[in-house]
Parts: structure tokens; C-alpha cells; sequence
């Protein structure tokens, strides 16, 4: 699963990097005692981060089949060694995306996105350029199984225009295609829940399925926003503004968990 | 007690032009990269290739020019770069190819290990995944229909029986007995779908060595046509226990697959250049670079 | 960390009267006595029980009265003798129950298992198991369907999903992390087949232990509910490298389960007659017996 | 997979007890490098006997999970602790039973019989009195699934009238059903080859799927075989005597294989 990082640097209102902030609101979208499939990169971060703080419980899956790892090292991918380390369990496919997400007990995917559309459908197969010359890249790995099967989906990502399209060039991993309803599309996993830019927070109205504001991170300007999207966005009348990572949430992201800056830069 | 064991040419012997071969590896991990550089060698060609997540050992094998049908679950060189070959040919149409998923491919596998022709599935509804395969030939191995019982809409996936299974593994006797260290991703179901198996294996140890643990054996002998001797088997991906990924030549190999007049320079030096895998070794950096990469024993890298 | 550690009274207090509960014995081996005896003891009626192949513990369940439906592969008490109690309930129509195979059952538990509402498999055919099956109200979980594939008839199976499974285990973290020593029949799949997991371990390890030998976590701890700590849990029947099974306690257990009275009065003896499980330890002989029964550590027996 | 042995004491032409020119004669139908599923008894006893003569490739799988074990211990069933020792594998159900019987790679099937009818169709689930009253024994276990899938199966039991009757009392495990093809009868493996008895050894015509005697055991009248047959068999005009074991295989089966006659009784 490709996982995107925000690179937007240092927050404009503080020190704070906009990955941090990505970073947290993640870790805030888990809750204690559940089961996560993670990609590497900011997911893992945000799910070593809610474990130590609000989540102790969380129990976090790596698709190659390896749970809860404890890595020392930072891994450069899902099968590189640096990721087994300390795990309490060692499996494969079968087990982790049969067993665990296909069975219905996985609470929440978190993916990474080349491109996502309104509805929450997610490409990680090819992209278009201007001349609409196609260029391949990942493809799904597990990232369509994850979409398909999680009871929920989080995806992180930067906010970019070409990155939010109307719709999306290679539709590989389904959130809520043309509107429709999980259940239309005999998808069993409940959808996209939230998207976590370098802007913002995210939701989807449980009405239309389509994308709507949650939250602005501090800095952010409304326009900017709409400007880097490229489909029609719910706004609310009121945007609170995402909650800025606290003091102890820092200190973990930029000594404990990241402090080479790897994904956090 | 029969011995199993055999050179990486002698085996490759074995394996036609046009067949269908079954990879282990999982991006820059445990890909079976002796038996890789040999069906180069051998030019052993139109090969249809199946693999749940796509490695260095893939990339290599269709920029080589080798593969004719490539059934993938996805995959990427970490972050070490995408795999360059493998998406230039999709680019090009080079070659006729599947996307499914990980688990499409892990339940494709274990249908087949399991002498199932067919096998349920819920993933891949309302993706343009699914919607390819029906538009395309790969609509012979899929199936929308309903489960008998819960009236639930399923797609059948058809089993993958590769005429051939490559794995790499960390320990084997030498009647093929195999332990795996670390996760396996879709080893078992893979290998065991395969209708021969050959694994390399870094170290062989007695059989003995095998029955102080027999919970570890996830392939058990009589399945094992072949076992390839092989240390540092896999380089420059990682095998977990043994040595670490050479980062220095992944990069190089992505610099290198980037363009085909490049690509073509790195298996002149590292492939058709070298007459074994120990030569390649050499050029690596050998003895010395071995034991840079050779994993310290906590950590396992 | 949580800690999952309960008593045996407390996980069978959660456990309804018409539950379908999975046991994960097999034969004379692993059997969960220790939460058998405290079914009976509370007194859970109206059981449906299914067991890849039944052993001591549904003899038990089935002679105390308590199950209402049995879905079995067969099974037996081995040399020590037939299993009496469940014998009889199918003799005197005592209860529902269907016949399978161990392989149809552990197909049932993998689709349970894999989230998959049916599989297809290839035993049963042209067997009275089957034929019995479908004229009964067995009919509703097996049906004949063609693979739309290679048009080969197949049995289409429904997958089985207990309310709470049931397994015995060497060694379990408070966690719930399992690692299961010698072969392990069904237990995986009937394990992860059930909407809630019970285990009990005769062992409390660290996790560190567990970090140890990842890839001997056959269960992890996420899919478990309760660990219950038993010491001797399994008595009379054997768990691997932990003690031999008590062939005097069974050939006094066959004696009994000979006969409906006889049976009542073990039942008094060696279950409503002790207050736990360390009472009924001591009736087998207490520490003198224990230290008899102990696996040696070479043959783990 | 319930096996019965013979019981018949020692051969009349000899010190050679029935169980011995039966458990020789089922080895000798194994052949090197092939795969067998083995119930415990006198099936384990010949596949022991065939590794240790002329098939030290023989791979032996027991339905626990349990590959190639070399018990020092005799074991009263599969799942004793006694028959895991010095295994080369441990699995499950699984993968001796999926991806081995099921997978369509093992050979041999090497079953018993409670009763065995005239097209290799065995009951091991029930027995009906002369009243027709049923008692119950142990069912199929793997003894179906076996019968099913395995390439060829041998059978071993005592040959008794009541055991070999015109139709089984309840048919668990098929072999040819009606004398019909297994492709008729939508089965795999390719059924019963042989069946070792106290007295002989039997067949299975090519065209007819009904039950031949292939040789008689020295010593057993053919009288008394046909008299303790209870359906039809076919009798060949040249009936061979069953090779007796060897010197070398009786002393492997009294000195090292039962030693304590616990099967060769």
C-alpha cells in the first residue's frame, strides 16, 4: 500500500510541520482497542503515536503478515526486516488479509492515495499526464482489499489539485463509486471515513457519500483549500480548525517515533 | 534418504520456454534472484509469471524480455523506486498482463494448493480492476455469482496451478524440507499451488536440524522437486536472519531500470557478466560486502 | 497491555444456554475439560457443538444431557474405546446431529475463518454422509453446484461461525497470543472460524517470550476474548510436551460412559463433585499423579 | 480412520502369524518415493515395514498434521503424542488433508474397514444387529475424505463373513458405488486397489469394479475364504499363493517394528 506524505514543510501559524499535524489527527481517528491495518509512512506513524498515547490496545496489522511490530530501525517498506522486529505474531497474507480483514475484524484501513475522487475511490495504478500519456506505477497490492473489506478507511495524502481530481484516472481501490452505497456495490467494509490532507481534515455526508470539510489545520486558508481541490467540496458554515498537536504528541513524534524526520519531514 | 539438491543451471534445464512460473519474493525481499539471472541466461522465454506483490526479481525477468503474461498483485521496489520494467511494459503493451490484488492472487494460490479449480472472493467489486479483467482475456478466470446459501454476491476467482513455484527460504535439508524465517506473505499457498517446486535455500542443514522444530517446516519435503544451495541467494533483497538489503545496488538497479539502453547495460554486467552467482557476488563487493549486509542476530537484519 | 487472564467460571457465566460452541480436542489430545466440566457444572443447555473429530470432552458435553445438536466428523476415545455418550444419543435420536468428514468440517471452519459464506470441496460424494445430509435438515448447508470454470461438480459447503471457540493451547501470553507445540489439527481454523475465542493455556508467558518465536503464534492475542489458566487442564487427555494422557482416569472414564447410570455417577464423582479443577486434579491423584503424567522433555510425552 | 486387525492367530504352515504375511503383503503395495496417508495399526506397520525394505523414500502423512514421525513408543491413536515423535512436520488438517489429499499429491490411502462390500465401499460409521437395531461407532473422521481423493486405496481388516457383506450397513467412504466409474460417481482419486485380509489378498476387475482374489495367504483353504465372504467374488482359474515375509522382514517386524506385538498379535 503507497502511503504519500505531506511535504508542505513548517505550518505556517508555528513550528509545527504539517506532517505533524497529519500525523495526530490520524492517530485521533483510532481508538483503543482497535484493529488497523497500516501501510508504512505516516500511517504507521499515526498509529504508533495513538498507541502510546490514547490507544495502548490498538493492534496493528502489516499486510506481509506481521502484527504488532515494534521496529528500532525505520523499514523502508512492508517486507523489509526492520518491520518484524518485536512483533507478537508472524503470518502471511492468508492470515492477515483472509483471516483478519476478509473475516470482518479489521476496524480500519489506512491507506495512502496517488489520486482520490469526492466519493472516497481511491488510484494507485497509473496516472494520466496532460496529453494523456499513462504512466503505471503500484497498482493495489492490498490497498483494494483494505478498501473493500476494513469496517472503516483512512486515507493520508497531500492536498493537491491534480491529487483530489473529479475522477480519479484508474479506479482501484473503491470508496463510494458514482454515490452509490456499500451495500449497491456489494462492498462488505463500510467505506472511506476520513481523508487527512496537509490542509485538512475530511469526511464523507452519509447521505450523498461525497467529500466533505471537516476541519481547516491552523494556517490554512478556506481558499487555498478549495483552490488545491478539484471537485465540488461540502463546506459547513462553520470550519473548526484541526487541534494542533499538544506538547506531549510533539515530543513523541520528534524524539520517540520519527527523529530522523523520515516521514516527517 | 534422496538428496535434492541441484546447481541453478541444472534445474533451469528442467523449466520450458512458455511456462507458467510462480515467484516468491515480495518487492525487495526473499525474491529468488539466483534462479532469476539463470532463466536469463538460459533465455528461457514467453513465460507467463504470477506473483501476489512484484519485486526486483520480476522487474528483472520482463526487462529482460522474457515474460510474456505477467498475473501481479501490484508491487514497487519500496522506496527504493517503482519497479521501472515491469510498468514501461505495461506501458508499451509489451506484454499481455493481470491486475488483481494480494489476496485475489493469495486466494488464486490457495485454491489451487488446495485442489480447488475455484474460490470466493469479496474484494475487487466496483473497482476498474475487476471491470479490466471482465473487458479483457483475463475474463476466463473470473466470475460474478451469488453464494447458495446467503444469496451474497461473490467473484469467483479461478485457481493458479503455476507449473512451476520458486521460493526462497532461509533453511532446508537436503530432501527439501523448508523453514521460513520472519512473515511469508504468500509463500505456503504459492508454493503449494505450484505443480513442481523448487526453493534456494542459503544454508542446508541436516535433517535432524529439522526435526528439533517440525512446526517450523511450511513446506514439507515431499513437495520439493529441487533445493538450490545457495548463500546470499537473494541479493540484493533482503532474506530476514541472513543479511540485510544492499541499498547501494537497489539504487543502482532503479538507476539502471529507468531506460532500457541502461537496463541493458546492467545485465550485461550483472547477469550475462557473470558465470554464477558467486562471480555476481564478487561484483557485488564479495567478502567484504557480505559481511557489511550479514544480519546481526537480534535484529535479524 | 490488557490483561485477558479469567477464571473458568467467570468466561462460562458469558457463554448463553443455545450457544454453538466449537471444541478443539481431537480425540485423546487437548481436549478443554477444564471449560466442559464448568458447562456442566453451570449448566448450559441446548448446545449445538461442532468438532472437526470428537473426542473425551464432547462425550462429556453429550452424556451430561447438554447438547441439542451435534455437527461432527467422527471420532472416537482411540484404543481406549468408543465414544459411548455420543454413540448412544445418535442410537436413541437424543439429539440432532449431522455426520461430515474432517475434512468437510475444517473446510466449514476455513470459509468461517476466511469470511467466506461457503467453499467448495470434493469429499462427500457418492457417501451416505452426504445423501443423509441432504434428506435431512442438513440439507440447508451443503449443496451440488459446478465450478464455472472447468464445469467440475463440486459439494458447496456453509461455513461455520460458532459463537465461541474453544481451544487448549501449550502456551498464551495475557495477551492472548497462543503457541500451539506439536500438530495442530484443526485449530486454526475451527480458532479463528468463531465469533468469540476462549483459550486455555497451561502456561502464562511474558510477551517478550512470545517476541521470541513470532512465527509460533498460531492465535494472536487481538482474536482472543479470555486466556483461562489451567495447569493440567486437558487431564485426562494429553497436550504435547506438557503430560501424557491418564489411561487409567480413561479406561475408568470408558467404564462409566458404558452406561447411562455408571455415567451419572462419574459425572457426581469427577464433575459436580469437585468445586474447580484443581479438586478434580487432586481425585486423579494430585502432585504424585502429575509428576507421573509430566512430558519428558526429549519425546515431549 | 479406524483400522482392524487380523486376529487370527499364527498361520497354520508355520510360525508365521497372519498379521505378519498381511502387514508384509501391504508393504510390498507400496512403492519408493510414494506419498500415504495412514490410519495407526497395521496400515503404519506396513508403510514402516516398506521404508525400512525397499521404499526408504516413503513419505507417511497422519491427519493431525504429522509428516514422516518415527515413534520409538507404540501409539494408541493419531493425535498421541507418541506418534509426533521425530516428525519432519507439523501442520493440521489443513495441509496434510487440503493441500496434500485434496491437492491430489498423495498415492495411497491406506484405510481399514468395520465392513467392506464387494466394490471396495467401506462403513466405518455403524452396525445393525440381526434385529436391525444401530449402534453407532466412530464415523468417518478422515476415513471419506481419504476414500475420496487418494490416489489409489488399500484396505486391511480380518476377513469375516459379517465384515464383508453384500451391501455395508451405512456406506461412509465410496469406492466404486454401484460398480459404477469413479468419474460417474464425481470422485477424484481413483478408489480401492487392494484389500489385505487374514486369508488373502483381493483385487478389483478393470471393467466390472467388483471385488477378485488375487492370491491366498499359505495355509487358507479356498473354501474357507468363500465361505467367509459374504457377496459374490470373482476366483481366477490360477490362484497364487501370498508370498510369505522374508527372514529379513520378520525379524525387522518382531525385533524393531511391534516388538511388543502390540499390532502383530
Amino acid at each position: 500500500m503507497q502511503v504519500t506524505e505531506g511535504t508542505k514543510g513548517r505550518n505556517a501559524r508555528s513550528d509545527i510541520r504539517a506532517t505533524e499535524i497529519m500525523a495526530t489527527a490520524g492517530a485521533r481517528e483510532l481508538h483503543d482497542g482497535e484493529v488497523v491495518v497500516v501501510g508504512l509512512g505516516l500511517p504507521e506513524v499515526a498509529s504508533v503515536l495513538a498507541k502510546r498515547t490514547h490507544a495502548p490496545r490498538l493492534t496493528t496489522l502489516l499486510e506481509v503478515g506481521v502484527m504488532n511490530p515494534r521496529p528500532k530501525d525505520p523499514p523502508v517498506g512492508l517486507p523489509d526486516s526492520r518491520s518484524f522486529y518485536r512483533a507478537t505474531c508472524w503470518s502471511g497474507f492468508l492470515d492477515v488479509m483472509g483471516m483478519n480483514l476478509h473475516r470482518g475484524v479489521v476496524d480500519v484501513g489506512f491507506l495512502g492515495a496517488l489520486e482520490l475522487d469526492r466519493y472516497g475511490n481511491i488510484n494507485t495504478t497509473l496516472v494520466k499526464d496532460g496529453a494523456g500519456k499513462i504512466r503505471y506505477v503500484n497498482g493495489s497490492a492490498g490497498g483494494n482489499d483494505v478498501a473493500s473489506l476494513a469496517k472503516r478507511v483512512i486515507v493520508i495524502m497531500r492536498h493537491e489539485k491534480r491529487k483530489l481530481p473529479l475522477a480519479v484516472a484508474y479506479l482501484t481501490s473503491p470508496g463510494f463509486v458514482g454515490g452509490r452505497s456499500r451495500q449497491e456495490l456489494n462492498l462488505r467494509g463500510g467505506g472511506p471515513s476520513r481523508v487527512i490532507t496537509d490542509m485538512g481534515v475530511l469526511g464523507f455526508d452519509a447521505k450523498t457519500h461525497a467529500m466533505s470539510l471537516l476541519s481547516l489545520h491552523p494556517g490554512i486558508q478556506l481558499e487555498a483549500l478549495v483552490e488545491n481541490t478539484g471537485f465540488p467540496l461540502h463546506i459547513p458554515n462553520d470550519i473548526p480548525t484541526t487541534p494542533l498537536p499538544s506538547t506531549e504528541e510533539l515530543r513523541l513524534l520528534r524524539e520517540e517515533i520519527d527523529p530522523k524526520g523520515m516521514h516527517l519531514k | 534418504m534422496v538428496d535434492k539438491v541441484k546447481s541453478v543451471s541444472e534445474v533451469v534445464r528442467t523449466i520450458p520456454s512458455g511456462s507458467h512460473i510462480a515467484l516468491g519474493g515480495f518487492a525487495i525481499a526473499r525474491n529468488v534472484i539466483v534462479v532469476v539471472h539463470e532463466l536469463i541466461r538460459q533465455q528461457k522465454r514467453d513465460l507467463t509469471v504470477s506473483q501476489g506483490v512484484v519485486g526486483l526479481e520480476t522487474d528483472l525477468l520482463v526487462g529482460a524480455g522474457l515474460v510474456g503474461h505477467l498475473i501481479m498483485g501490484g508491487g514497487s521496489l519500496d522506496r527504493f523506486g517503482p519497479a521501472h520494467c515491469v510498468n514501461r511494459a505495461r506501458e508499451t503493451k509489451s506484454l499481455r498482463w493481470e491486475d488483481y490484488t494480494s489476496l485475489s492472487v493469495c486466494f488464486r494460490y490457495l485454491a489451487g494448493a488446495l485442489g480447488l479449480s475455484f474460490i470466493p472472493i469479496k474484494s475487487l467489486f466496483a473497482s476498474e480492476i475487476l471491470e479490466r479483467l471482465e473487458a479483457g482475456p483475463g475474463a476466463s478466470d473470473v466470475k460474478r455469482s451469488k453464494c447458495p446459501f446467503t444469496g451474497e454476491e461473490y467473484v469467483l476467482l479461478r485457481a493458479l496451478t503455476p507449473d512451476v513455484s520458486f521460493i526462497h527460504v532461509q533453511i532446508a535439508d537436503s530432501e527439501g524440507n523448508c523453514q521460513i524465517n520472519g512473515p511469508r506473505w504468500g509463500n505456503e499457498e504459492q508454493a503449494k499451488a505450484g505443480r513442481r517446486l523448487v526453493v534456494v535455500a542459503e544454508e542446508i542443514v541436516s535433517t535432524e536440524f529439522i526435526q528439533r522444530s517440525p512446526e517450523r517446516t511450511i513446506i514439507p519435503g515431499h513437495r520439493v522437486e529441487a533445493v538450490i544451495h545457495q548463500p546470499f541467494g537473494a541479493l540484493p533483497t533482503s532474506v530476514y536472519g541472513c543479511y540485510d538489503y544492499d541499498a547501494d545496488h537497489l539504487r543502482l538497479y532503479v538507476k539502471h531500470a529507468e531506460e532500457p539502453e541502461r537496463f541493458q547495460e546492467y545485465l550485461k554486467a550483472f547477469v550475462f557478466g557473470c558465470r554464477d552467482h558467486w562471480e555476481y557476488l564478487e561484483k557485488l563487493g564479495g567478502l567484504r560486502r557480505m559481511e557489511e549486509l550479514r544480519a546481526e542476530p537480534i535484529s535479524g537484519y
